[in-house]
Parts: structure tokens; C-alpha cells; sequence
């Protein structure tokens, strides 16, 4: 790995600034508010709570819906409200990505609603949501085994370094979210866009890797200081 | 459907009866507010409005886009509302429900009807090129009187909003993003709403207030005490009484909420 | 209240003519037809019936829906059929204004339809819908213990004024529709656009309100045509 | 789902065997028929059509627009239809049904292919402004027979529209209202449609013959007596008699209706 | 009849070459493939099965439902996906057109669902769906009493021709798409389109018949076809 | 909801356990490839794949419209996929399914990131024309593994597609419909696609080795051997090594896959 400074002076193993609260809103059973670089993400947890759309319930168990979505403010040219085929595509990635950690089997019949909102963009904005998304799930009281965590690796100017920016994400070569259990190391969510050899690709999931662990212990900080306080 | 326990409907009205509120306040006053501009940064304006527990946030973005025929030399606005379901357990996701619509609608009245932007000056090129101003209200979190945090929020945060420089060069626009300027705002516009609970005229009401309430009525207010937008709502009626009382009541608490901005 | 003589000739508490007939379509329980100016309105009821829509009905008392639409040419420039937002606000307070006399509460599950179709519109349609609506809805037989009715005041040249034309609308400075029940003077709808002083307010509300009682006699010679020739 | 009770199935087939009618009808006699033009006065055109309980209003709104590509110098159509959920109780609210979009291409065959509307002449500019003109069909109430009814009101409203000079001038087309045309028209036509309920086709059905007939023909005709659309729907199959013997009954019987234009 | 020859060499009551072909998909439970003249046609039936659209149900037979559909890339200028007016339309007719050879009678509460897709287009898919769909409907078992068979007569040149090719169709006078069942002649379908006195359009329906009974024969030998091999 | 037999679930376990398939594939062992282009007369390119029992269909058309701002030297791509109903029983009709999207998405990445279109060279006139490519994905047959045919039969359909020359005169575009090019394509991928099934990763997984898999890897390589697009799926998480592994045995599998094209 090299000691090349990135455009914003980071290292290329160095986060964005990260700022994590638990228990934001006053009406969702659970919530969460993240910010990492320009990025302003709110998630409010509804549930396991009964549903009127029955076809997507099931017998054995609890599932779970997401909604990942974009303020129309939260970018630089106004997006249209509403769905898209990206957000579509990233809500279905995300909400696979935090299944594998919760345990519904008690609950079934019942649907966990995950509402991760952008309120503002700047690169990196699905890991970002599903971090959030996670400590809003334990903030609602949902049984989980792990507290999910995402992270992006990506290569910028043939260098592999962490957590793109914006402007790294647009002018880079490749990126790399990736969404983790913290306590075993499996990976739930995993994408690749970009050019990236057999190694670089090892050296972005390995850097991404380390990433999360510094994210989950923020994650940990912020649900400690709600708890605390409380 | 959002069904009310027959108790807290009786406590609620009880209590009102008795000019007393669940928290404790008086019939006339507001839940603790705060309002913080700037929050977004790539919106040209944009505001974020707690009231009580109630909390909205507002976007603005300019675009540039074609008067309309009978307007050629007006700016336009556009206002949206989007009722995150987020913001309450039975909200859904999907296109604005009425109630969003209504929302939008009403707020968009207080400022249009005042005339506090001045349209003339979102001109660039008569009849060509104007600035639209799309208003977005996001509602994050719902605990009542919706109307009156999207309301503040809209006006925070279009006094809030600077536009870039738009000049014509070679029939086409050019756009200064480094040399902007304050949107042109000539008046101030505050919204005041009632619930009727028993024969009594509560303002600011809670979540729980709405749900047992009989009737709405949001007054719209200008900085010089002239009403420029109302909208009744609700599954029962009003009196006249009810209405001159709310309306009298409202010219002066508008003045107050104005004062946050 | 001045002398001023309006733009069409009318004095300021002069409605403009109208026309109300009832039961004026055949498949529909009741209906109603209205010109008042240049506006034509038809209105339609069916009900109270069953509706396979569930998540709409009650179990302790019947529920109307209310929908106004706009023919595309009914206007200067062709609207696009289907509803926009305004006629979405507009079926919500119309619905809104006309609930409260009606007397639903033997007919649980059960749901009234109301089609308000403006069929050329000059101005004040809500109110004349709201008009229409009521003698359509005792033409179905729906239990009502009062006949709703519409009317609007407004602020044209400084004055207050009764039921504005299109014109005065567009070049006034405030427009108030309001719809009552008659019995009692309640007000079941109240709208308030433009820019009007408390006292200017006060004498708009007194004038929508004696506008409304005279429409409101115009209704009851509709219905007792339709009663005597039937 | 539309039931039909069997007592009425029996009840009207019997009488249709007997070459009789609930109404008393002839098995080829129309209902009355009414038609009054310039019922709308911001329609260009406008009609409404009574055939017995049978209601529909016919506005043609023109607009101007660009050509299509392959006819650069023709005027465009374009037939909408509403079954607004006040004509029947089975009608919804909502984007077209099916039956409505059938409706709308039925009757507008019968306009488009007997070509009576000379579309060259509301070519403004060649390949560049041409008049578009917006046929909206609403249907009001349904006793049955939609088709010849919305056939006859296209007709009649066509037959009343009254279009503005437009003139180019500094390459932008200029309107004048006062100075208006009569869009122009060099044929007529008319739709027959019949049901066949036991072995006999009838014409013009009540709603209730309709509801028992195996299936449905519509026969649109010119002033001429040319065949310019047809269209079979329903459950059933027809004979290449029970056809034939339709087309000539039509031939005849459209003379009578387009005598009400 | 004449003896003009046509614009691509046929005889006036000559059909454009044909090739059917009967369960080329895997997972539907009938299928067929249709290629006449330059269209390119495929059809799968499912059913009778259990539908989730309850509202779309019979309790004393089962129901078909049939969707017409044309691929993007099926026309020179691209066509968006969904559906349209026009394939709503040519959807409901050709339900109406296979629906009377259908025996579903044991099939309560049952739907058959027929997926016409038009892969290529070059005049007369309607009636080419028809004749494929009738394919598959066999090739999936459904019970019927005859197969249906479609074709299309026109006038081209003042001439009454069969089976119009896409650019006699839009340089022709008329077209006359039928449809009908072969063992009785009895016509499920009929459209027309243009401008035809009585005597042509008898002419018409008389060779559009002779060209649905030639159309009959490949439609069985693609169907022995297939039963042989098997 | 597409239910698998428990019985199924284990039978296909168990063989998978012991390095065996259903199908007596090896686990990195593809099912039988056809691919045939040139399928649609009237698209500019097009391509059928049958992988086993899986078949795609890929016509590409081209129109001609304008760039996007920030990269005014650039013609656009747009992949769309349609999972027919008629491919599988549990597809529906209507707007594309959050499956169908991602499969679009993930198929359209794996061109996109390998760069093969070169771009540059749809460009007619900077800012103004350039050829923007529809790249329609028709599922038809839905035997397993949809991304790697889709995938092939984008690409092969890109191979196959020839455009008009385009040329600017007078201000306007004409096309030359006679002189057509090759779509400018500089490099060549493929997809491939492992389920897990207990511990271990299969390649090529037939429909219901789909159904009981835990986890679902897409892996897009050049013909260089560089990843230019992966994305995982599915319920349950993956380990380090299944994703590494798998990357190295898609880098090989992938050069047999582009020996099809």
C-alpha cells in the first residue's frame, strides 16, 4: 500500500469523518441518524408489526421490507420524488444485506419496515444507510445475532484506498461496497463496479474489511451513549 | 385506519373541557420550537423545523425552465410534499396520498397568495427562460400540526435560499454559481392551526388532539396580520363563532411564530 | 357594502343565474344537473352499497367517497383527463363538506359514491358541485337531516362580493368558498385564498352565508319538481 | 362481475324468438334518438346524444402540434374515452378499461377510415404545425348501445367544430379566434350495432340485451353505404349469415341515422 | 378474382410462407412458435391453474386471459415496452377469439393464461397470435373442442387479395382480420378496417375463410409434428 | 411465492455434498450454450441464447437523441430487461419486477465498466446528436441463470450490431440507411454466475438448484481477465473464500464463455 495522500488528505486507509445517533425521531419504534463526509442519512424502524399485504408475509417467520430512497434536495441537479430503478435495485441489495443478521422466527406472520431516507448525497450512500439501518434495528428492539455494518473499498488512481468520496467515486477506476457481520466476517452485501485485477480486488475486500470493524465500533459508541443516557 | 381508544378520547376531551391539555399547556400555546437553515448543503435553501416532537425538513432547488404563456415574465414555484412513511406507522410508501396533496396545497396557498417572493425578479429572458423554485417538504417525523412545521420550514428555508447569477450570452443562459444572490422575499407568512375538541378551539394540537378532534382549521397569516390562506378540515362542522374566534386568535399568535424566522 | 355595479352587471350580493334540476340520468340512484353562470356540473350517486374496496368501509356506519373530475374539454385549454392534484384536494374537502348531514350510521359496511363531473367550468365550480351533489344525494334517497349547500364570496377591487365569475376570480384578490347546512348555519367547508382583513374576512363569511340560503330555496324547488311531476 | 338474473335471460330470449322486444321495439327499430350540438361553450365543438337512456358528450378541443413523420402535411386525431363511473354501477374510476379502449378505437375507425375529415387542411405549416384535434368521448349513462350513440355524437360534434385561422408569420403561428372555419368535413358516417340473442341479430340493445347476448356487431357505414369498420366482440361466435345479413341491415338502417345529423 | 400479381409475387389468393411449431419453451406447460412472412411470433400457455386475482374468477368454469404483446425490437422504430391502446385492444379480441373453442367447464375458479409475444412484426400479428395461440392451447392440453385459426383478407389496388403483408397493409384500401373455427366455420373474430362496398366485403370474409382452412392444415401437421416425435 | 419440496431441497444437497448435480454436471461445469444473432430483421442488432433450458432474446435499437451535459462526446446505452410472464409461471405481467431491474442493472454494469462500446465514436455532433443504443432484453424461458445468458446475448447482439451512417448537413442529421458501420466495440465480457449450496459454490445453477441456494454470486470478467462488475444475492451471507474462490474460477470459466461470441 502506498503513502499517497488523497484529494480530500486522506490516507488510503482512512475514513471519511463519522458521526453516528441512535433514537433520533420520536414516532418510528427505532431510528438512526449518520453522517460520513457530505452524507446525511436518516432510517426509521417500524416493526415486526402486522401487515396488510398479506402476499408478502409468511407463516414460519418474520420478514423484512426496505425502502431505500433519495430526498429530492440531496443532490446537486433535483431527482424527481420517487422510485427509480437504482433505488429499487439498492433497496433490494440492502434489505438482503441486514436479513441475514435478524432473527424473525419467532415473529411470523409480521414484517419489519426499514425506511432509510438520503437527505443529503456524497458518495458511498448504501453502505452508509445500511450502518444506520442497523443501529436503528437495535434501537427498535429487533432480535439480531450481529449488528450489520457496511463499507466501500475502491481504486483511484491505480491505488486501492477506503471509502470513496464523491468526487473519488466519479474520477476513480473501481468501487467496492461491501456489507458485513461483524462477529464472523461473513459478507452480506457485495457489488463490484470498476476495473479491478484478481489482486486489487482482494486488497479492496480485505481494506473494506477493516473499514467496517472501525465502523461497527461507532456503531457500538452510539447505541452505548443512547443506552447510557437513557 | 388509525382508531383512537375510546379513553383517550375521553381523557383528551375531558381535559380540554377544563382548558387543560395532556402537556400541560394552554389552550393557546405552541410546543417548543426550533428552526435551523442551512442544513443542506447542496440545496440552495433548505430548513429543518421541530415543533414538539413534529419534525419536517424542507429543500430548495432552482431549475431553469419555460414561463408559463399567461405569465412570460413570472418566476415559477412548485411546491411537493412527501409524507415519509417514516414519519408515522401509517403512512405508506407510493405517490402523495390526499392528505399529502392537501398539505402541499394549503402551505403552497399561504405563499403564494401572499406574494412574498417576487416572481418578477426570477426572470432571466421574458417569455424564455425563468427560474422555477421546486419546494420539497419532506416530513420525517409526524407527532401533529404538520401544517404549521411545513409552513415555518418553507419560509425558513426560502430566506435562506441564494440563487446563482443568470445571464444571456449568445441566446443561451449562463449560469455564475460563484456570484449569487438572496431570493427576493417582501413579506413574511406564518400558519396557525385549530382543532376543535368539545366546543373549544385548540391551537398547535398533538397527534392525539388531531385524532379525537371534530374539525380543523389552519389560518395562514401574513407579517401584517392580513389572512392570505384558510382550509377546513375534518369530519364535522364549524361554526361562524369558531371561525372569527380562530381567525382573531390567529392574527396575533402568527405574529409570534414569525418571530422565529 | 357600495353600490358598485360588477363587470357581468351584477350588483355585489347577486349571484348569478342559476339552473338546478334532479334526477336527470337513469342508471344512477340519484343524480343532478346545475348551471350557475357558465358552469354545467353533473352529478351522480350510487348508494349506499357494498364495495368490494374493504380497507375503505366501516363497521359501525357507512362512508361516502367523493370524486370531482373535470371533462378535458371543459375548459380553454384541453385538460388531460384523470385526476391532478387539484381535484384531488378538491373530492377530499367536497367529501369533507358534505359528511356531516349525511345520516349513514344503519348502513355499516356500506359506501356512498358521489361523481361530481364539471362539464364546463367557469368559476366557482367546487361550490356548485357541492350544490349539485346534495340534491343528487336526496334524489338517491340518502338519509340526510339536512340539504348541504355552496356558495363563495370574494374580494374584487376592494369590495366583498358575492359569487365570483372566472374573470372575477383570476383578477381578484381573494376568493372564499364555503358550503353550510342551512338548519343550523354550520359551516362544513371553508377555503380562503388571497388577501383579505379580518373585518373584510367577517363580511365575506356573512355574505357566502346569505348566498347560501338563497341557493339553498333554488335546491328545494328542484327537488319539489322532481317530486310533484314524478 | 355483471350477473344477469336467468329469469331475465329467459324472459328476453323468449321475446326475441317471438321477434319481440321488453320495449316493444321492432328487432331492427332504434330507441329515440336526440342530438343537440354546441352544448359546450369553450369546446370547439361539442354534441350530446340521447339514444334512449343512453346519454354521452362528445368536446373537440384542438391544439396545435408537430405532424408525424410520415405524414408531414396531415392534421392529427386523436379519440378518448371516458366510462366515467357515474354512467354505470360497474364502471371504476381509474385509467381506461378495456372496454373503453375498445370503444374509443371502434368509433374512431368508423371516423379515421371513412377519411371524412380532410386532414390536409388543417396542415398549418408542412412538417412543422399542424392542428391536433383532441376528440374526448364522455360516456354519462349507460342503457346500452354505447357505440352508435358515441358514434352519432363524434359525428354531430365534428360536424359543429369551428376552428381559428392560423396564419405564420415571423416563422411563429399566430391565432385568430374571431375569424374562425368549419373544420372541414366531406362525408358521414354512422355505426349499426347489432347482438345476437338466441338465432336472431337485434339492433340498438337495451343494457339487459346486451348482457344476454352471445355476441355483438358493429357495423360502421358511410352517407354512401360503404363499409368503413367493423369490429365482432363478446363470448361467442357469429355465422357467416348471421354477418352478412348485419352488413346489409346496416347499409339500410345507418341511411335513417345519419338523417339526425 | 384477377390474375394481378402482388407486390411480392403472390396470387391474389395466396398466403405469405408459413412455419409453425409446436412446445419450444421449456417451462411453459404449452408453447408455440410462428414465423408468416417476415413475423416472428412465440405463445406459452399456463393453466388452468389457481390465480391470485380472485376478482378475475369464475365459480362455474374456468376463465382465460390473454395478453398480446410486441418486443421493443420488434419494429423499425422502437416501440416503448408495456402496454398500449392498441394491444389492450388486439388483447380483449383475441380472448374473445380462442374463448369459444374452450372447454373449461370442470375447470371452476381455474385461469388460463395465453402469452402472445410478438418477437418480429410485419403485418397481421393478430391474426398470426391466434393461430399460434390455438397451437399452444393444445400443446398445454387444455380441453377444446376445435382448434381456431386465423387469417386476413384485405383490398389492395381495388383487388380483394388474402393475407396482406405489412406494406399492402398500409398502402392498401382495407384489411379484414377473421378468425374462426374450422369444424363449424363459425367466425370468432371479425374486424375491418377501410373501405369496402357489400360485395367485397362478402368476397372478403369468403377468402379469408379458404386461407384460415389452409392456415387449419399446417397448424395440425405442426402438431403431428410434434405428438410423433415425441 | 415459489415454494421448493423439502424433498428437493435435500436431494439436491446431498448431491451437491458429493460433488455432484442433478444433471450429472461437475459443479463448474456449464450446461449447453447456443447462440445464434442476427434473429430480428428489423433491429440494428440482435441476438437468441439458449443456456440449457434457458432461453434470451436481445434486439438493440438504436435512436438518435441528445447527450447527457457532462459528457456532451458520449452516446448513451439503456439496458431494459422483461421477465415475460411467459418465462416462468411465477413472473407477472407489468412494470418490471425489482428482480427483473437488477438483472438489467447487473448485465448492463458488466458492459458499461468493461468499456467494450466505445462511446466516442456515437457521437453525430457534440452537445447536440449522438446515437443512444436500447439494449431490450426479452427473458423467455426461465430454466436458471438468467444473468450469464443475458449477459452473452447482450454481448453477442452488441457484436452483431450495424448502424446508419449519420451525417450533419444543413443543421439537420441524415441518416444513410444504405452505408451502415459496426458498432465501434473494443474488448469483450462475460458473466459468471455461482449459487452457494451448503458450503460449496456451483457455477451455472439450474432453476431449482436456484431455489435452494443460500446465496447467489455474480462475477463479470473481460476477455483480459479483469472483474469489471460483481454483485451478490440471496438470503444468506457468503465467506471471504467462497467470494475468492469463485473470482478465480469465473477468471477461467469466463475465457470459455467468450469463445462463444
Amino acid at each position: 500500500m502506498s503513502e499517497m495522500i488523497r484529494e480530500d488528505g486522506r490516507k488510503y486507509n482512512e475514513l471519511r469523518p463519522i458521526k453516528i445517533e441512535a433514537g433520533v425521531l420520536e414516532r418510528a419504534d427505532g431510528s438512526a441518524y449518520l453522517e460520513v463526509g457530505g452524507n446525511k442519512i436518516l432510517v426509521a424502524v417500524y416493526g415486526p408489526r402486522e401487515s396488510y399485504i398479506r402476499r408478502l408475509l409468511e407463516p414460519n417467520t418474520g420478514v423484512i421490507r426496505c425502502r431505500y430512497n433519495m430526498a429530492p434536495f440531496s443532490v446537486d441537479d433535483r431527482k424527481r420524488p420517487g422510485p427509480d430503478r437504482r433505488s429499487a435495485e439498492i433497496s433490494k441489495i440492502t434489505a438482503d444485506a441486514l436479513r441475514p443478521a435478524l432473527m424473525l422466527e419467532n415473529y411470523p406472520r409480521s414484517m419489519v419496515d426499514i425506511y432509510i431516507e438520503v437527505i443529503e448525497a456524497e458518495g458511498g450512500t448504501r453502505c452508509a444507510g445500511i450502518t444506520a439501518a442497523a443501529v436503528a434495528l437495535v434501537d427498535a428492539g429487533v432480535p439480531m445475532k450481529d449488528i450489520v455494518v457496511g463499507c466501500a473499498a475502491g481504486k483511484v488512481n491505480d491505488e486501492v484506498v477506503l471509502d470513496l468520496s464523491e468526487v473519488e467515486d466519479k474520477e476513480g477506476q473501481a468501487d467496492v461496497p461491501i456489507a458485513i457481520m461483524p462477529r464472523t466476517g461473513e459478507i452480506t452485501l457485495l457489488q463490484s463496479d470498476g476495473d479491478l485485477t484478481e489482486e486489487e480486488f482482494q486488497q479492496a475486500i480485505d481494506l473494506a474489511m477493516e473499514g467496517c470493524m472501525k465502523v461497527s465500533e461507532l456503531q457500538k459508541e452510539a447505541l452505548m451513549k443512547k443506552y447510557s443516557t437513557e | 385506519m388509525d382508531i383512537v381508544p375510546e379513553i383517550t378520547r375521553e381523557s383528551i376531551t375531558n381535559l380540554i373541557i377544563n382548558d387543560k391539555r395532556e402537556d400541560g399547556r394552554a389552550l393557546d400555546e405552541y410546543r417548543d420550537i426550533s428552526i435551523e437553515t442551512n442544513v443542506i448543503s447542496k440545496a440552495e435553501g433548505s430548513a429543518r423545523v421541530k415543533l414538539g416532537g413534529t419534525q419536517v425538513i424542507v429543500g430548495i432547488k432552482p431549475q431553469l425552465g419555460s414561463p408559463f404563456p399567461d405569465t412570460p415574465d413570472l418566476g415559477v414555484l412548485m411546491t411537493n410534499c412527501e409524507m415519509l412513511p417514516m414519519a408515522d406507522p401509517t403512512f405508506e410508501p407510493g405517490p402523495p396520498s390526499d392528505d399529502s396533496i392537501e398539505l402541499a396545497r394549503v402551505v403552497d396557498r399561504g405563499i403564494r397568495e401572499s406574494e412574498l417572493v417576487e416572481l418578477d425578479k426570477l426572470c432571466v429572458e421574458e417569455g424564455k427562460h425563468v427560474w422555477m423554485l421546486f419546494i420539497d417538504l419532506h416530513i420525517i417525523d409526524n407527532c401533529g400540526n404538520l401544517f404549521d412545521a411545513a409552513e415555518l420550514a418553507v419560509m425558513a428555508a426560502l430566506k435562506s435560499t441564494k440563487l446563482p447569477t443568470a445571464s444571456i450570452v449568445d441566446d443561451e443562459v449562463v449560469l455564475d454559481k460563484e456570484n449569487t444572490f438572496d431570493l427576493p422575499i417582501n413579506n413574511e407568512v406564518a400558519m396557525c392551526t385549530f382543532v376543535k375538541i368539545g366546543d373549544k378551539m385548540v391551537i398547535d394540537p398533538s397527534l392525539d388532539e388531531e385524532r379525537v378532534a371534530s374539525a380543523r382549521l389552519n389560518v395562514g397569516v401574513t407579517r401584517e396580520g392580513r389572512i392570505c390562506a384558510m382550509q377546513k378540515g375534518g369530519k364535522y362542522p364549524l361554526t361562524k363563532d369558531d371561525i372569527f374566534t380562530a381567525v382573531n386568535t390567529a392574527i396575533s399568535k402568527t405574529k409570534d411564530l414569525i418571530e422565529y424566522l
